[in-house]
């Protein structure tokens, strides 16, 4: 196995560094929607908003937060992950398709 | 080295080695002959469910026994017999036809090995300890549930334990082929056999979850108290069925996948031709898998999910016989215009064609969701399952062990005897299950442990029974087959068969370090490609250098071995809580077992270039 | 619907293949010898997709004898070497084309009678009846709640109606299967009750069979469905209204039986009334095509059913020696001459299709 | 590469956790895995979803739940998941110190989720009587929160066990996948966590 890192020159790592710097600063926006999300939801049902669309939101939020946890604490966003990201496609395919038939068509 | 140290040390230190390795190749044994033991088992179930249905009112077997004997039957069959045989097959071969020295995790390999041993005696444990499971190898809740004795415990416990081991091996199958392939082979350059195995692995990770919820419900229900299917307390049991077939559709489809792998290996190394449209038939595979999940309500078309639901599961179910037959057809035309060699391996796949063609077409007459209410628990669906089952899977195991034997054990089945064994299994399985479709429409439901006088069933089931006992001596001869090669046969070279793919570029049995060097891949069927060109073998795609190889160890063994003690303590704490103590023993030897791996670091060792010089000198190579 | 599918019927292959199967299987029993509207239905369907593989397979079996009979390997072929073709467009286009199509072939027909099943519009009529079929391990319970009649293992319908069923199961699921009449439809705990319907065409005994795996007797939790005229049912539900369940018998030996069957029985069993008990209702005991659901009714079998019930049944829920053999002679008298409606004793096929 | 650079690498690469073979089957292993986790968890929501009326008369989830922990809760989880993040910053920075730091707070955090959860189990428990047999619903609900504790369980355990056995020898190419690897699980709970609480919780409330 080759290691290009070994004779590595350091303006390469500062370079890196930024980057993880820049990328870190995704992240703790990428945190801070996620809580606000959270009080979002949380607010909506303590102050008892209509069911018939608080429950859709709930939802799209909660799948929002997992989109943001995927992609951006999880690197899904980053290169090297297609294999990673085609097996949680179809693991949530699979997924959805339960819960889709659990709570509708089949259940009597 | 674990092979050397074996070669000198005799018995004890050949078991040890068995015990602790993680060469892929030994695993394979391993996981044959534990399949293997498991099939003559499950065989023997089937014969004697034959012998008690071989006329009406018999009382060969009891009624209770009869029950256990069809699910011990249908289960040991399923995940004891066919899918280790599938793994073996896995083992011996996908590394070798990618080029890899092993697979990803040679440790994990191990541990799924024995994790589904022990699961699996786990199982057959019952049979001496007061009854084995008898609510079907469906284990329909609340029969299952209400099931007294501690049967249908051990069924939750040893398919939880296999379970585990299948998954391990999914995911170690899955990562080896995406991470492991040498040079130049691109996933369209794999063999359809390792390409199968990439899909089924795929279907293994995503359909086996459902059944590990569905067996922890039922554990719970069972042996905790819990109140999934218990309706007084608001339960439901159709949440199991569910949970059971969105596991058990993919699940048919990862048995028959790695051996449609299998037969278009050995369709086109036999016609003498390279498979006829393989990007179609990498596309059919895959299609397979993805619409395998869809459609696992057939099974429960009578349950009364309405209309809509079962329009739509019938529709969804159809539609997986167009990749199917784009394989039958792909097969036939791989075979046209080739030169066909009627070899053992050769005989058993050109069976499996029409054999598999009728119980793909009664499944699609199944499919017929409103049909289905005639067809649903008769015998109509058992010759259905057994055409596609052992029609297709069995068949395919055994056209794959005579087609990789030499590659596996060094020596070809003695190619008499192969056929001597085929034709009774084959005109004993169609006898046995072509009747079959037939009683189920004149009125005999699955399951029945007799079937009365006087219904037009008794010549049927007799011709079904003498069937059976036909295939029984298919089996035995093949049996005989083994020893007789083992004992007379010579050894043969690294190629027997004039192959295509990379496993037949090295000597038979393969170094345990499989490639002296990484081959480089130059187009699919890459052995074919060289000796296009008049090549002996294939080009290294790397200098000769130091092999990095895993070391043996003992601890997937304990592992399991601590799960199989940790299972009788939670089967047994419901009688007498004293048992818990297996259960933290058995707990404690497990994750001490993982924390030892864990904390020691275990970075493998290496072959050094002087001893591969060595093996060269001897003709390892070539 | 059935237009299109009676001119399919006119094809040739179609009339051989019906008359090939149909020879199969026992009147009453076999689903290749529909006598109801459900069977007919699905028979239909059956055909059609039968033969539709029987094209494919012939297909495949024409291109497959041609292959391995022409491209056999000959002697002194050894080392020949085929061309090796990666595939054919066209070729591989019409395999998948013409499978879809005779697949939307299959899928129409299969939806229609799918939901043709399903069809519930004419449940809620004044004039429909509906039955509330109970699964036990292993007796069938029948209720006709507007009616107010409780009878079981065997079951009496009019012919050329529709007659619903309310399907649920006491324990375990079962599955309700009548082959000559309707497909089948499972019976599950809890509050998940099914439906389906029956309509007989003509008057007959029906035999139908538990199709569940429900526990060591389910192969023995076998029912009849009794269909006779519109007229004569009229007639029975007449009778099984009027039901005296304190009626003397005539007998002293079957007197005394009574007297037992009162004591030791009743708790779990009933004659008359409307409601379902732990054990089946014997009202009509003594015209009942079978005993238990299998056996001949004879006296004698019915003594030795009543001291050892599980000999029979396995695993079954009647408990063993309530009382002796002398005791079980008197009530199987008092049991054999329970004959409350002579109705559909008439139909040829009753008690003659052992 | 020998035992030695992976052990003790001259000079970290850019991606520590992928840069030998070990460690890119490690990683595309446990993706794999986790496609698997969520179909497994797919079907206990399933179940839960399916079971949520069936509450046999008693307790529903409409009176038992409270709001109030349950945010304590998430917070404290979404802000694990955050440490965790800056965990693997500081390895990717090879920074080996601050990065234990960083895994230990995530460990606080998610120590004091799991004692939240346990307090609240045995609150119902104790104050409503609802438990584990009381009805399908009562199962439902132990079950699927508890399988999610007992992740949390263990993948506390797994991180504190890397974080003692290589307290010592620091980051090297051995270890490093199995960092990146055991921060992966954690975010997997708490993307499972953001379910839970909407599904379990919100959705419970809203009825
Ligand atoms: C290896 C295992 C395997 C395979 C491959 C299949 C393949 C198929 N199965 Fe089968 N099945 C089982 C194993 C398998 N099955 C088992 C074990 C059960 C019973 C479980 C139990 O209850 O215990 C079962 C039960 C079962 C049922 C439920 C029956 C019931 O319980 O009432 C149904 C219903 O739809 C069904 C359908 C199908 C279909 C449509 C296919 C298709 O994939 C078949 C596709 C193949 C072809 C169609 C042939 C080739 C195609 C052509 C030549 C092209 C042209 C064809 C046409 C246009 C028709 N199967
Ligand atoms: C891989 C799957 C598989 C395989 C290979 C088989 C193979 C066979 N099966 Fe089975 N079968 C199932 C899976 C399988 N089956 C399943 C899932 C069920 C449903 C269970 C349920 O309802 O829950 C079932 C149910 C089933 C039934 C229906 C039972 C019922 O509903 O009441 C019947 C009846 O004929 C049957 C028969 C057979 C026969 C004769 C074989 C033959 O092909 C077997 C051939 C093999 C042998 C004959 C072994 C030969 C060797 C010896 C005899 C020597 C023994 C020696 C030693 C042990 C040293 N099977
Ligand atoms: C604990 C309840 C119980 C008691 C008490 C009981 N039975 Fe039964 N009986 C059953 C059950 C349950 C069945 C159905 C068995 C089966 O078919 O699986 C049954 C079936 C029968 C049948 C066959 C019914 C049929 O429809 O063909 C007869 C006859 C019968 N019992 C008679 C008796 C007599 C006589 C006694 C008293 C001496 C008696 N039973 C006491 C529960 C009971
Ligand atoms: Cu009731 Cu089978
Ligand atoms: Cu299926």
């Amino acid at each position: 196995m080759s290691n290009s890192s070994h004779s590595k020159p350091t303006r390469q790592m500062e370079y890196e560094k930024k980057q993880h710097k820049e990328e870190m600063k995704q992240q703790v926006i990428t945190f801070v929607l996620m809580i606000l999300f959270t009080f979002v939801a949380f607010g909506m049902v303590i102050m008892e908003v209509n069911s018939y669309f608080v429950i859709p939101t709930l939802i799209i939020l909660a799948l929002v937060q997992v989109v943001f946890q995927l992609y951006y604490f999880m690197h899904m966003k980053n290169k090297g992950h297609n294999m990673p990201a085609m097996m949680m496609y179809g693991g949530a395919a699979v997924a959805g398709l339960t819960i889709i038939t659990f709570s509708s068509i089949i259940w009597w | 080295m674990s092979t050397t140290a074996a070669q000198k040390g005799g018995l004890g230190a050949a078991i040890w080695d068995y015990l602790t390795t993680v060469d892929h190749k030994k695993i394979a044994h391993l996981y044959l002959v534990a399949g293997g033991l498991f099939f003559l088992i499950g065989g023997l179930e089937a014969m004697l469910i034959r012998i008690q249905l071989m006329k009406p009112d018999n009382n060969f077997l009891a009624a209770g026994l009869y029950n256990e004997m069809i699910t011990m039957h249908g289960t040991t069959m399923i995940f004891l017999a066919a899918m280790p045989l599938i793994f073996a097959l896995m083992n011996a071969v996908v590394p070798l036809q990618i080029g890899a020295r092993d697979v990803a995790f040679p440790f994990l390999n191990s541990l799924g090995f024995w994790l589904f041993l022990f699961g699996g005696l786990m199982l057959n444990v019952s049979w001496f300890t007061g009854g084995a499971p008898d609510a079907g190898w469906t284990n329909y809740a609340p029969l299952s549930t209400t099931s007294p004795g501690h049967g249908v415990d051990y069924y939750v416990m040893g398919l939880q334990i296999s379970g585990a081991g299948t998954l391990i091996g999914g995911i170690n199958f899955l990562v080896t082929i995406v991470n492991m392939r040498a040079p130049g082979m691109t996933y369209m350059r794999m063999p359809l056999f390792t390409w199968s195995t990439f899909v089924t692995s795929t279907l293994i990770l995503f359909a086996f979850p459902a059944l590990t919820v569905g067996l922890f419900l039922m554990m719970f229900d069972r042996m905790f108290g819990a109140a999934f299917f218990d309706v007084a307390k608001g339960g439901n049991v159709i949440i199991w069925e569910h949970l059971f077939w969105i596991f058990g559709h993919p699940e048919v489809y990862i048995l028959i996948l790695p051996l449609f792998g299998a037969f278009s290996d050995i369709f086109s190394t036999f016609s003498k031709k390279r498979l006829f449209g393989y990007s179609a038939m990498v596309f059919a595979t895959v299609l397979i898998g993805f619409l395998g999940f869809m459609v696992w309500a057939h099974h429960m078309f009578t349950v009364g999910m309405g209309p809509i639901a079962n329009s739509i599961f019938a529709v969804a179910t159809m539609a997986i016989a167009v990749p199917t037959g784009i394989k039958i057809f792909n097969w036939l035309f791989t075979m046209w215009g080739g030169q066909i060699r009627m070899t053992s391996a050769m005989l058993w796949s050109v069976a499996f064609i029409p054999s598999f063609t009728i119980g793909g077409m009664t499944g699609v007459m199944l499919a017929a969701a409103a049909a289905d209410f005639q067809y649903h628990d008769t015998y109509f669906v058992v010759g259905h399952f057994h055409y596609v089952i052992v029609g297709g899977v069995v068949f395919g195991i055994f056209a794959a062990l005579h087609y990789w034997w030499p590659k596996m054990f060094g020596k070809v089945l003695n190619e008499k005897l192969g056929k001597l064994a085929f034709w009774p299994f084959f005109i004993g399985f169609h006898l046995t299950f072509f009747i079959q479709h037939f009683l189920g429409l004149m009125g005999m439901p699955r399951r029945y442990w007799v079937f009365l006088e006087g219904q037009g069933l008794e010549a049927g089931n007799m011709i079904s029974t003498i069937g059976a006992f036909l295939m029984a001596i298919g089996s035995v001869i093949f049996l005989i087959n083994v020893v007789y090669t083992a004992v007379k046969e010579k050894k043969v070279s690294g190629d027997p068969w004039d192959g295509r793919t990379l496993e037949w570029t090295m000597p038979s049995p393969p170094p345990h370090y499989n490639f002296v060097q990484t081959p480089l891949v130059r187009g699919l069927d890459p052995l074919w490609v060289e000796k296009t060109e008049g090549k002996e073998g294939m080009t290294p795609a790397e200098p000769l250098g130091d092999i990095h190889m895993p070391n043996a160890s003992i601890l997937p063994f304990t592992m399991s071995l601590g799960l199989f003690i940790a299972g009788f303590g939670f089967i047994y704490q419901t009688d007498d809580k004293t048992w818990l103590v297996a259960a933290v023993v058995g707990m404690a030897i497990t994750l001490g077992s993982m924390l030892i791996r864990s904390l020691k670091d275990d970075l493998g060792h290496h072959i050094h270039k002087e001893e591969l010089e060595e093996d060269i000198k001897k003709g390892v190579g070539k | 619907m059935r237009g299109w599918m009676g001119k399919f019927r006119t094809l040739a292959l179609f009339g051989a293949l019906t008359l090939i199967l149909s020879g199969c299987g026992v009147d009453n029993l076999s689903a290749l010898k529909p006598k109801g509207y459900g069977a007919e239905l699905l028979l239909d369907l059956m055909m059609i997709s039968i033969a539709i593989m029987i094209f494919v397979f012939v297909i495949v079996m024409a291109i497959y004898a041609f292959v391995l009979i022409r491209y056999r390997q000959k002697k002194g072929q050894e080392h020949v070497i085929p061309k090796q073709t990666e595939g054919n467009k066209a070729l591989e286009v019409i395999w998948t084309v013409i499978p879809i199509i005779l697949l939307l072939v299959l899928a129409v027909p299969t939806v229609q009678a799918t939901f043709d099943l399903a069809d519930q519009s004419s449940q809620e009529d004044e004039s429909a009846m509906t039955i509330e079929v109970t699964g036990n391990q292993y007796w069938w319970h029948f209720n006709y709640p507007k009616e107010e009649i409780a009878i079981s293992q065997e079951m009496y319908i009019p012919t050329g109606e529709r007659v619903y069923l309310n399907l649920k199961s006491s324990d375990v699921i079962h599955s309700f299967w009548l082959p000559s009449i309707a497909g089948k439809m499972d019976t599950n705990p809890g509050e998940n009750m099914n439906t389906m319907y029956l309509e007989a065409y003509e008057e007959g005994v029906y035999w139908g069979h538990c199709a569940e795996l429900c526990g060591p007797s389910h192969s023995l939790m076998d029912f009849r469905v009794v269909a006779v005229s519109p007229d004569k049912f009229e007639q029975w539900k007449e009778d099984m209204q009027n039901v005296d369940p304190e009626a003397t018998p005539e007998t002293t030996q079957a007197q005394e039986g009574q007297e037992l069957f009162n004591n030791n029985c009743m708790s779990c069993h009933a004659i008359g009334g409307s409601s379902a008990g732990v054990g089946p209702n014997l009202t009509n005991f003594g015209n009942r095509e079978k005993l238990a659901g299998i056996m001949e009714p004879s006296k004698e079998n019915l003594v030795d059913w009543i001291v050892n019930p599980d000999e029979f049944k396995p695993g079954n829920n009647m408990p063993a020696n309530i009382v002796g053999e002398e005791e079980a002679s008197k009530i199987a008298d008092y049991l054999l001459q329970l004959k409350h409606s002579d109705v559909g004793n008439d139909i040829p096929t009753k008690n003659t299709d052992k | 590469m020998s035992h030695e650079d992976v052990l003790n690498p001259k000079h970290m690469p850019h991606d520590p956790e992928k840069a030998t073979l070990e460690g890119k089957n490690k990683f595309l292993a446990f993706w794999f895995f986790l496609g698997g986790e969520t179909v497994l968890f797919a079907s206990l929501f399933g179940t839960y979803i399916a079971l949520n009326g069936s509450t046999a008369g008693e307790n529903t989830p409409e009176h038992l739940f409270g709001l109030e922990l349950v945010f304590l809760m998430t917070m404290m989880l979404l802000t694990s998941s955050l440490t965790s993040v800056y965990a693997m910053y500081h390895m990717k920075n090879h920074d080996f110190r601050k990065m234990q730091t960083w895994l230990a707070i995530t460990v606080l955090l998610g120590l004091a989720f799991l004692g939240c959860e346990i307090y609240e189990f045995l609150h119902y428990v104790h104050e409503y009587e609802f438990t584990f047999g009381s009805s399908a619903f009562a199962s439902a609900f132990y079950t699927l929160v508890g399988f999610h504790g007992g992740h949390v369980l263990f993948g506390l355990s797994w991180i504190v066990a890397l974080m003692i056995r290589n307290q010592k020898r620091g980051l090297n190419l051995y270890n490093a996948p199995k960092f990146y690897v055991a921060s992966l699980y954690w975010h997997f709970i708490d993307v499972v966590w953001v379910f839970i609480f909407t599904v379990v919780y919100l959705m419970g409330k809203v009825g």
